[in-house]
Parts: C-alpha cells; sequence; structure tokens
C-alpha cells in the first residue's frame, strides 16, 4: 500500500512545507512549484496504482476501546478509488499549472498561499477518497469543506467573496450536521466505521432494519449539502467567486462529486432502503430540471456552468436512485474531465474580456480560436453528442433509469438533456459568435493555460474513442434499447437547434419565448425564490428570535440584575452603617454573639 | 512536740527571714573588705572591734534614723510601695531553698521554678520605683532595667535549667542528692558542659542582677543611682536589702545547682557550712567581677545577651538533654 | 471549694474583664482588659482539670498562657506602630474602617 | 473551714477587688500594676486547685513577661515624665450591662450542671505534664513553638524603626 500512502503523503508534504516554511510561501511561483511538483508526482503514483491493480484494505486501530478498537484508520483502494484517485491528481496538477498563468498577478504571498490550500485541497480530497471508514471519510470531508471555504474566500477583501465563503461553509455544514449525527448512530447501532464491515453485515441481514433508514437519510443529507442537492444547492453558484480555477476544481471536477462518490461508495448500504433510493433519485432528477432551468437564463458564463453543474450532480444522483450508482459514477469521471475544460476555457475567456457577463461577449471566435475550440469540445461533451466522452455516460444513465422503469424521472433528465443542450449552446454563441460587444481586442491566454485546456479536450475526445474500442463496465451493465442513442442525441440537436435559432439567427425572439413560458421564467431569473426563501427563514425566523431574544435579555434579564443589583447596593449602604470602625462596637457584636451561643445551648440542652 | 505543716512553716520561715537579713547585712560588709583588698586598702575599719564588725549595723540605724523624702510629684502610692514590691520577691526566693536535707522552708517538688518565677517579680517593683519617682532619670533607669531584664532571664533560665536535665528534677534536694560522690558535682559533670553552664549562669546572673559591668541601669555618670535616685532612708535600706538578698539568694543557688549544695567531707551537720561557704564563694566570684572590668554599653549588653548568652545556653541545654538521652538514664 | 466556686470566680474575672475591654478608650487598657479574660479562661480550665484529674486542662491552659504572651507581643507592637502613625493610642479615634 | 477555704475566699477577694481596679481605675500605670496584682493571684489560685507548676509558670511568664511588656509599652507610647497619665471610660452603663449578661449567661448554663463527684486519687502532675507535651499534645507543642516565632518576627516586623 505504500504507491497510494505516497499518493496521499505528497500534497500533504507539501502542505506542511508551505505552511510551515514562511520565506517559501512568500515566494510565490516557488511555492507554486513545489506543489505542481507533488502533485505531478502524485499523477505518477496514482497512475500506477491504477495500472498495477494494487488493490486492498489497510486498516490501524486509532481510538483504543474495551472490546478492539473504537475506531480505526486505514487505507482502502478499489476501482472506485483508483478512477478517482487519478482524476484528482490530473485535474489538480493541469488546474496547478493553469493556475501558474491565471493568477500571475497576484502578489506572491497570496499566491503562495493560494498554492499552499491547494496542496491541502489535494491531500483531503485524496484522503476522502482512500477512507476506508465512515469516521476517517468524514474528517477528510470536513477538510475538504474548511478548504473550499478558504478558496473561495481567497479574495476575502471583496465582501461578495467573503459572503459567499461564509454562505457555503454554513450551508455545507448544514448538511454535515445530519452527516455526522448519521455515523455516529450507525456507530452506536453496529459498533464499527468501517465499510468492509458494514457491508458485511448488511449483506448477512445483521445491521438494525428500523433505524437504518433513519441513519441513512441523515448520511446521505451529508451529501446533499456536498453536492449540492435541492434545496441545499444555493451555495454553489455563489462559490463562482473564487478564482476560476478553484471553481474548475473544487466546485466542477472534484470536491462538489464527494457526495456523489459517498452515495456510490455507501451503494450497499442505500441499497437496503429502497424508500431512500427513491427519494435519492427523484431528488437528484428535479435538481437538475431545476438547475438546467435556472441555467437558462443566466447571464454569467461561470454560473452557468454552475447551475449545469448542479444540474449534472442531479444526475448522477438520479442514477443513483435507480440503482445503478455505477453509471452515476462513471458519469462522475466523464464529467469531471469536461466540466473542468469548460470551467478552465470560460476562465480563459473571461481572463481575455476581464467579465463574466455573455451579453458583453461575442465574436470571440477570431480572438481566442483555441479557447472556443476547446469550449465547444467540452460543450458537446456535456450535451452527450455521440462519440464525446459525455454521451457514453449519459447514456449509461439514462439506460439505468429506463431499465430501472422509472419512467418519470426518466422523462424528467430527457427534458434536463434537451435544456443542457440548449443552454451549453447559448452559452457558445453567446460569447464566441454574434455580436461583438466587448471592445478592445481580446488575446489567446499564454500556454501555461492552453496546455491544460488542450490536454483535456483530447482527453474527452480520446476518452469517447477509447469507450468506442472497449465500452467500460458501466455502459455494459446498462444497456438500454435500441432506440436510447439516437433519441438522446435529437435531444442533444434539438436543443443545438433551438440555441441556434434564438441567439444566431434570431429568428426566434427569446423574450416571446420568456412571454410563453412566462411564469418559469419569472421563477427562474428569480432562483425560484429559494435563496429568497432562506433569506427570508434568516431574517425573519432567525433574526427575529434573536431580536426576541434580545429584548428578554435587555429588560428582563437585565432587569432582574439591575433590580438586584439595586438591591445590593441600598442594602448595601445601610449595612454600611453597622461597621463603626471602632473596637468597641466590635466588641459588643462578639459578647452578643456568646450570649446567643450560650441561649441556644440552654435551650438546646433542654 | 508536733505542730501543724503550716505552723511549722511559718517558723521556719520567720527563722530563714532573719537569717537572710543578717547574712546580707554581713555580705555588704564582706564586699567592701574584699573589694578594698582587691584595691590594696582596708575597707571599713573603726566601727567595731576588730576590722569594723559592726559596721552594718550603724548603716542600718543611720539609714532608719534619716529623714523619709518624697518627692511632690511623685506617684505617692506607687513610690510607697514599690521598695516593698522590691523586697518581697527578692526575700521569698530563700522560701525554696534548702540549706540541708531536710532544713528549709519548704522543699518544692517545682523548687527551681519557683525560684525563677518569684525573681522575675523582682522587675514590678523595680518599675514601680522608676516610675512612681516621676524623675527623669529614674525612668530612663527603669526602661533600660526591663529591656536588660527581659534579655537576661532567658539565658539565666536555661542555664538554671541544665542541673535540672542532669538530675531529672526541679526539686533542689533532689538535684542536690544527684550530686554526690567523687567529682560528683555538677561542674564537674557532663564533659564540660557543666563548667560552661556555671559560666553562662554567672553571666546571667551579673547581668539579671543589674551588677557591673551590665549596670548601665544606675550608670552614676548618666542616672545619678538609677531607679532609687529619689529614695532616701528606711524605703532605701529596703532596696537595698532586697538587692543583696537576691545577689545571695542566686549564689545560694549557683552553689547549690552546680556546685554540690550542702555535700562534703565530714559529718552531716557540717552540710549548712559547706553550703554557706560554696555560696559565698559563688559571691565573691561576682564581687570579682565587679571590681574588675569597666560598665559596657547598653547595645553590647544587648548583643552579647541575644547574639552570644542565648544561643550557648540553648545549646547547652539541648546538649546536655542529649547527654541524658544518650547515656539511657545512667549517670551523666 | 467546690467546681462551682472557682467557675463563678472564673466568670466573674471574665465579666470584668469584658466590661474592661469595652469601656476602656486605649489600646493598652482594652489589651489589660484582654489579659483578664484570658486568665479567667484560664482558672476554668485548671479548675476542670483539678476536678476531672485530667491534665488536659493544665495542657491547655499551659498553650494559652504561651499564646497570650504572643499576643500580648504583637499586640503592643501593633500599639507602637499606631502611635507611631497617629500620635493616639485612643481606640474611639481610630475610626479608619468606618464604613 | 479548711485552709483551701479561707485561702479562697481570701484570694477570690484579692482577686476580683485587683480585677475592678485594672478596669476601673484612671491610672493606666497603676492599671498595669493592678494586672499583675491579679495576675498573681490567679497564680495562687492555681496553687490552690493543686497546681504548682501552672502557678510558677504563671507567675514567669505573666506577671514576669507580660506586665513587663505592657510597662514597656506605656512608657514608649506615653509622655515620659510630669503629666499623669489618665485614661477614660466610655460607656460604662452599656458596658456594664453587657458583662453583666455574659456573667448570668456563663454562670447560670454552668451551675445547672451538676458539680463532679471530687477526685481524690491524682496523678503525678509534673511527669504526666511532661509525658502529655512529648506524647499526645506533641504536634499541639510544635504548632505554638511556630506560633510564638511568627509572633516574635512579627513583632519585631511591626516595632523596627523605620529605615
Amino acid at each position: 500500500m505504500s504507491l497510494p500512502l505516497a499518493v496521499l503523503a505528497l500534497p500533504f508534504v507539501s502542505f506542511v512545507l508551505l505552511a510551515v516554511v514562511p520565506p517559501l510561501r512568500r515566494a510565490g511561483r516557488v511555492a507554486g512549484g513545489v506543489s505542481i511538483a507533488a502533485t505531478a508526482v502524485a499523477f505518477v503514483c496514482a497512475l500506477a496504482t491504477w495500472q498495477g491493480h494494487l488493490e486492498g484494505e489497510q486498516l490501524v486501530p486509532w481510538i483504543p476501546g474495551d472490546a478492539g478498537p473504537m475506531a480505526t484508520v486505514g487505507l482502502l483502494v478499489d476501482p472506485i478509488t483508483n478512477a478517482m484517485l487519478v482524476l484528482v491528481t490530473l485535474v489538480s496538477l493541469l488546474i496547478q499549472i493553469y493556475s501558474l498563468a491565471y493568477l500571475s498577478d497576484e502578489p506572491s504571498p497570496a499566491l503562495g498561499r493560494y498554492y499552499t490550500y491547494q496542496s491541502l485541497f489535494a491531500f483531503s480530497m485524496l484522503g476522502l477518497v482512500l477512507s476506508p471508514t465512515f469516521l476517517q471519510m468524514f474528517i477528510f470531508w470536513e477538510l475538504v469543506g474548511l478548504c473550499s471555504y478558504l478558496l473561495i474566500g481567497f479574495w476575502y477583501q471583496r465582501p461578495a467573496a467573503a459572503r459567499a465563503a461564509v454562505k457555503a461553509f454554513w450551508i455545507t455544514k448544514l448538511g454535515d450536521l445530519g452527516f455526522v449525527t448519521g455515523i455516529v448512530m450507525l456507530w452506536a447501532a453496529t459498533g464499527t466505521f468501517e465499510f468492509s464491515t458494514l457491508f458485511r453485515m448488511g449483506a448477512a441481514g445483521q445491521l438494525p432494519a428500523e433505524s437504518l433508514g433513519l441513519i441513512l437519510f441523515l448520511i446521505y443529507l451529508g451529501a446533499v449539502g456536498k453536492s449540492a442537492q435541492f434545496p441545499l444547492h444555493v451555495w454553489l453558484p455563489d462559490a463562482m467567486e473564487g478564482p476560476t480555477p478553484v471553481s474548475a476544481l473544487i466546485h466542477a471536477a472534484t470536491m462538489v462529486t464527494a457526495g456523489v462518490f459517498m452515495v456510490t461508495r455507501a451503494q450497499p448500504l442505500f441499497a437496503l432502503v429502497p424508500d431512500l433510493v427513491w427519494l435519492i433519485g427523484t431528488v437528484g432528477a428535479f435538481t437538475a430540471l431545476l438547475a438546467a432551468s435556472m441555467a437558462c437564463v443566466e447571464h454569467d458564463i461561470k454560473r452557468v456552468l454552475a447551475y449545469s453543474t448542479v444540474s449534472q450532480l442531479g444526475y448522477m444522483m438520479a442514477a443513483a436512485g435507480a440503482g445503478a450508482a455505477d453509471a452515476g459514477f462513471f458519469h462522475l469521471l466523464t464529467h469531471g474531465v469536461f466540466k473542468a475544460l469548460l470551467f478552465l476555457a470560460a476562465g480563459s475567456v473571461i481572463h481575455a474580456v476581464g467579465t463574466n457577463d455573455m451579453f458583453r461577449m461575442g465574436r470571440l471566435w477570431h480572438g481566442l480560436p483555441h479557447t472556443g475550440i476547446v469550449f465547444i469540445v467540452g460543450t458537446l461533451a456535456l450535451a452527450g453528442v455521440w462519440p464525446l466522452a459525455g454521451f457514453f455516460s449519459k447514456e449509461s444513465i439514462l439506460a439505468a433509469v429506463w431499465g430501472a422503469g422509472r419512467t418519470g424521472t426518466f422523462a424528467v433528465l430527457a427534458l434536463t438533456a434537451f435544456l443542457t443542450a440548449f443552454y451549453m449552446f447559448r452559452a457558445v454563441f453567446l460569447t464566441f459568435f454574434g455580436h461583438a460587444h466587448a471592445g478592445g481586442h481580446p488575446h489567446e491566454a499564454p500556454w501555461p493555460m492552453r496546455g491544460p485546456l488542450w490536454i483535456l479536450a483530447i482527453l474527452t475526445l480520446v476518452l469517447g474513442l477509447a469507450f468506442l474500442a472497449s465500452p467500460p463496465p458501466a455502459v455494459e451493465a446498462h444497456h438500454g434499447p435500441g432506440w436510447l442513442g439516437p433519441f438522446s442525441l435529437g435531444l442533444a440537436a434539438a436543443g443545438l437547434a433551438l440555441a441556434w435559432a434564438m441567439y444566431q439567427q434570431r429568428a426566434i425572439a427569446p423574450a416571446s419565448f420568456s412571454r410563453v413560458l412566462a411564469p418559469i421564467d419569472f421563477a427562474a431569473r428569480r432562483r425560484y425564490g429559494i435563496d429568497a426563501l432562506y433569506l427570508g427563514l434568516y431574517k425573519g425566523l432567525i433574526l427575529g428570535f434573536s431580536k426576541l431574544i434580545g429584548l428578554i435579555d435587555r429588560y428582563l434579564v437585565d432587569g432582574l440584575v439591575n433590580v438586584f443589583s439595586a438591591l445590593s447596593l441600598r442594602s448595601g449602604d445601610r449595612l454600611r452603617r453597622i461597621q463603626s470602625g471602632q473596637v468597641h462596637d466590635y466588641v459588643y457584636g462578639v459578647a452578643f454573639g456568646v450570649l446567643l451561643v450560650v441561649v441556644f445551648a440552654h435551650w438546646w440542652a433542654r | 512536740m508536733t505542730l501543724p505543716p503550716l505552723a511549722q512553716a511559718a517558723i521556719a520561715a520567720f527563722i530563714v527571714l532573719n537569717a537572710v537579713i543578717l547574712m546580707v547585712a554581713y555580705v555588704t560588709l564582706l564586699e567592701r573588705k574584699f573589694a578594698a583588698r582587691m584595691q590594696s586598702r582596708i575597707g571599713p575599719y573603726y566601727v567595731g572591734w576588730p576590722h569594723g564588725w559592726l559596721q552594718p549595723i550603724a548603716d542600718a540605724l543611720k539609714l532608719m534614723l534619716k529623714e523619709d523624702v518624697v518627692p511632690a510629684a511623685a506617684d505617692r502610692w506607687v513610690y510607697n510601695l514599690a521598695p516593698i514590691a522590691f523586697l518581697v520577691p527578692c526575700v521569698l526566693i530563700f522560701a525554696t531553698i534548702p540549706f540541708a536535707p531536710g532544713l528549709g522552708v519548704a522543699d518544692l517538688n517545682i523548687g527551681i521554678l519557683f525560684f525563677l518565677a518569684v525573681s522575675a517579680l523582682e522587675i514590678v517593683g523595680l518599675f514601680m520605683g522608676g516610675w512612681g519617682s516621676n524623675n527623669k532619670y529614674a525612668l530612663i533607669s527603669a526602661m533600660r532595667a526591663v529591656n536588660q531584664i527581659i534579655s537576661y532571664d532567658l539565658p539565666f533560665i536555661f542555664t538554671a535549667l541544665v542541673p535540672v536535665v542532669l538530675a531529672g528534677s526541679m526539686q533542689l534536694s533532689e538535684i542536690v542528692s544527684a550530686q554526690t560522690g567523687l567529682f560528683g558535682w555538677f561542674v564537674f559533670r557532663a564533659w564540660g558542659l557543666g563548667v560552661l553552664a556555671l559560666l553562662a549562669y554567672l553571666v546571667a546572673t551579673i547581668a539579671a542582677e543589674n551588677r557591673v559591668p551590665f549596670d548601665i541601669l544606675e550608670a552614676e555618670s548618666e542616672l545619678v543611682a538609677g531607679f532609687r535616685v529619689e529614695y532616701s532612708g528606711m524605703k532605701f535600706a529596703l532596696i537595698q536589702l532586697g538587692e543583696y538578698a537576691h545577689i545571695l539568694g542566686t549564689s545560694f543557688l549557683g552553689a547549690l545547682l552546680f556546685l554540690g549544695g550542702w555535700l562534703g567531707p565530714g559529718p552531716a551537720w557540717l552540710g549548712p557550712i559547706w553550703f554557706l561557704l560554696k555560696a559565698i564563694f559563688v559571691f565573691l566570684l561576682i564581687t570579682w567581677v565587679r571590681w574588675s572590668f569597666v560598665r559596657i554599653r547598653v547595645d553590647q549588653i544587648l548583643a552579647i545577651s541575644w547574639k552570644l548568652l542565648l544561643p550557648l545556653s540553648i545549646v547547652l541545654l539541648m546538649a546536655a538533654a542529649f547527654a541524658v538521652a544518650w547515656s539511657g538514664g545512667a549517670r551523666v | 471549694m467546690s467546681l462551682h466556686g472557682y467557675l463563678t470566680l472564673g466568670a466573674l474575672v471574665f465579666a470584668i474583664g469584658l466590661f474592661g475591654v469595652v469601656t476602656r478608650r486605649n489600646a493598652v487598657g482594652m489589651l489589660l482588659g484582654i489579659e483578664l479574660m484570658l486568665n479567667a479562661v484560664n482558672i476554668n480550665l485548671v479548675a476542670f482539670s483539678r476536678f476531672h484529674a485530667d491534665l488536659g486542662g493544665i495542657v491547655f491552659s499551659l498553650f494559652t498562657i504561651a499564646i497570650t504572651v504572643a499576643e500580648v507581643a504583637l499586640g503592643l507592637a501593633i500599639v507602637i506602630v499606631i502611635f507611631r502613625v497617629r500620635k493616639t493610642i485612643e481606640a474611639d479615634r481610630l475610626d479608619l474602617l468606618r464604613g | 473551714m479548711t485552709v483551701e477555704t479561707v485561702g479562697f475566699w481570701l484570694v477570690a477577694a484579692v482577686l476580683l477587688a485587683s480585677s475592678l481596679a485594672v478596669v476601673l481605675t484612671k491610672n493606666l500605670f497603676h492599671a498595669v500594676l493592678y494586672l499583675a496584682v491579679a495576675l498573681v493571684a490567679t497564680g495562687v489560685v492555681f496553687l490552690l486547685l493543686e497546681s504548682p507548676f501552672l502557678f510558677g509558670v504563671q507567675l514567669l511568664l505573666y506577671a514576669g513577661g507580660v506586665v513587663t511588656i505592657v510597662v514597656f509599652a506605656i512608657m514608649l507610647t506615653e509622655r515620659l515624665v510630669g503629666e499623669r497619665i489618665t485614661q477614660t471610660s466610655r460607656h460604662v452603663v452599656n458596658g456594664a450591662i453587657v458583662s453583666a449578661a455574659v456573667f448570668v449567661a456563663v454562670v447560670g448554663f454552668l451551675l445547672q450542671a451538676g458539680a463532679p463527684a471530687p477526685v481524690t486519687e491524682r496523678p503525678d502532675q509534673l511527669a504526666g505534664l511532661g509525658r502529655a507535651l512529648v506524647g499526645p499534645y506533641a504536634v499541639t507543642l510544635e504548632l505554638l513553638g511556630v506560633l510564638l516565632v511568627a509572633a516574635l518576627l512579627g513583632a519585631i516586623y511591626f516595632a523596627r524603626a523605620d529605615d
């Protein structure tokens, strides 16, 4: 197990180096070099682990207990871990290289801080993936959440960024609360945190049936928060306040998939509670549609991608809900690659034009051909166009859902697929074609940024071709009916056509469409009021309650305290006069005391 | 003839009192003669024959006939009572001294404690005199006396307790009977502890009695005559009597504690004679010191007491206790 | 003489001492009263010791006497210090502790 | 009328008279002298109670020690020569009432308890005292030593000249 351990340890060493050696951290680019080197070696190790099929589990006791250790730590390497290790190290590596150019304007100390966080994040995410127990996973889960907070708030001088960081932190904590409660309850019920033991017990039917539903629901809440499922999805769009590479890494490729990963990891347990699986699928599908609809009206290119991420996460959850977590996980992997690509490309665009607003872009194709090509590749993959990687994973999800006989969910996902194609091509047309709005002459980004883009684009393409050559197990397992492939391609094409008609040819005015779908449009533009709802809840409930408490404190508690203090003051003032300062008077006091004692003794003796 | 014990004690007390007064009278003569010899003089010579034997009687008569002057500003009661208050303890100390086996007023089992306690009362009469006279010299003298007596009472007590520890009793007759045998006196015993204790006892005695060289409270050059500067006539005589009685008493006690009391060669009736001779020997030692040294300063007096004599006496007492404990009850 | 005689004597002396402490203006005078009270206590202790044939009372009064000496030494030192600072030892003019 | 009874009445009279004089006399110095008388009288009471050792200690420490220290303090705090030292009393009536009340209460309390049977057999007091002091009361004795040292140091600290 030394290779997986090396994968885990390298980013940690880098983090510790950067954290405890301030000169190194302040050097900025040097710090970036350290972090990149560590991640690169870790990537090689991950590849070696994957290729060497170094699978297995290693546990060491951690918290000693009377009957064996109460908790263990260790490493768990299996196929999904391997895949995640490669994905995380690869995407991290590319993004760190990309950041070197993207953040070149940052002062050195800030850059060093950025790479410190990046190293910590890589370590945390890898640790999460390698966790063989719920407890260890939770610890890394929280570390990942911390890194997310730190990186979203990287530009902490900006109020919006600071607010978004806090929002992300608190809303994911809401889910984590459920998570930790769930695993503690699970431990109380079974006495172990280990996945392998739990799976064994589940298979043997030794898990408590009556409380398992509640426990798993609570654990699922953690995934809801982390993977931005409805209704805790509101933090992810706001998290776009962070630097774009951060958005690519954390909020597209890796961190947000932690929830999906966890659900996949614990699939044998979730499978024991069919109602919960149904709930997961339904919520996932609903989230997918909801986010897609919001993406259609968004102006900010990064937010479009963010909603698309939420939507795709919903997809993955829907797959898990159809009992096909492997399909969801497959989509997770492919999506990680091309969503990172899309984000980085968007970053490149933003880098060139200096704005996030798509309506202020346009005709960027001529200035940014490289970016345009890779962006379109990513878009096609996301829209599920054959033979790109996205096609296969999306296909297997749809097949699995259809195969599970969940027609309603299938319909929702199909609609989402159409919307996905629509909003993605809307973004493409608005950004790269149509009319130019941006002033000046945008230039292509330097090679440290373009390189990762191309690598990811080629990877997207190659993966698709590879899948074509040898279908992965997830695709093998879920064979839909024959019409499914053409159907989904048709959905993508329809979306492409609609976007082309509306935003390139202007044949259909978007406004007229908005009129037809006025209620949905209205609601989607306002994010379906969910943010407002939270705000209202916060203002009405929490602030109101706080005000009430404040009033009680000010008038009731303080009043009581004031009454007592006034009483003390006044009685003290009266009692003060007893202290004459005359020794004789004190002697009188002693004499009276003696008299009292004697009188008491008289009575007591009788 | 048997009398009730109280009456016996009363008769004994009467005898001892008169004997003491007589002894005191002639001790003064002895001192004057002794001092005169030290200074190559003759001393009192003319009153009485031979060698002025009647001189003390003449002195007493003279003092009794003198006018009794009371200062106008004096605190009359205190002034008048002071000589009595001074004399009574000085004479009382003889109550517990046995002059021979069974020959004494009361051989108390706390004899030495009684002696020490009563002699400590002497100070009351002293500062009564000093205060009552309402005289600056007298008052300063009294303050010095208080100072000095507080300082020297402790070494005096501690050294006097050394024979008590060695003999294992506070009863004076017991202490004497513990000193029988050749070289049995405590001054010869306990590997030199005894002789050291005797020396310390002598120094403490001289200081406690305010005699030269520790006589700053009546330093003639500064305070004229100290606390008795205003006294005359009979009262002065009483004070003198008390003072010499005290010296004599401590001499007897010293002879008793360290020199074996009445023990000596010859028949038993020679005991009191031996005792008297030893007491006079101690008295002459004290007198010898008086006429040989000069007065020392008050701070020196205090320093000698607190820095030298007190630690020494405590060490002596502890060493004696260790010696007794070490010997396991055997004679030390 | 019976135990009660001694106890009554002790109580009387105690009351007299208390009277002295309460009425004296001079701090030294108050100390004298305290001395009397302690003496009365000693009389009681020794009387109990005598009539119960128990040496504890005598040991106790020995301790009392020794502690009294310490108390007097310290008390008078305090009186002297007060006198140095305030130029008086009239107890009813020492009222810095008045509330 | 045994000797002890006569002695008791005599000593009691002296003790009470001198005690009253201590608290009533105007002259502070006289009060101290009366205190000396009272202390000696108390010592005699101890003698009557067959505690000669305590009598000795009383004379040595109280009459010899305490009185001396008090006189010393008076000499230090009062004007040396000339004016008579007078001291006044206050609230004499109140004090008398309180004292009388305490006396009545204590005596009433004591008298209600019956008199113990007189003990005839008495152990050797001196040896018993010695054993008691190094036996059951050894710790107390040591503590007393500590207390005395502390008091001595405290007195020296308080009374030393400011330098």
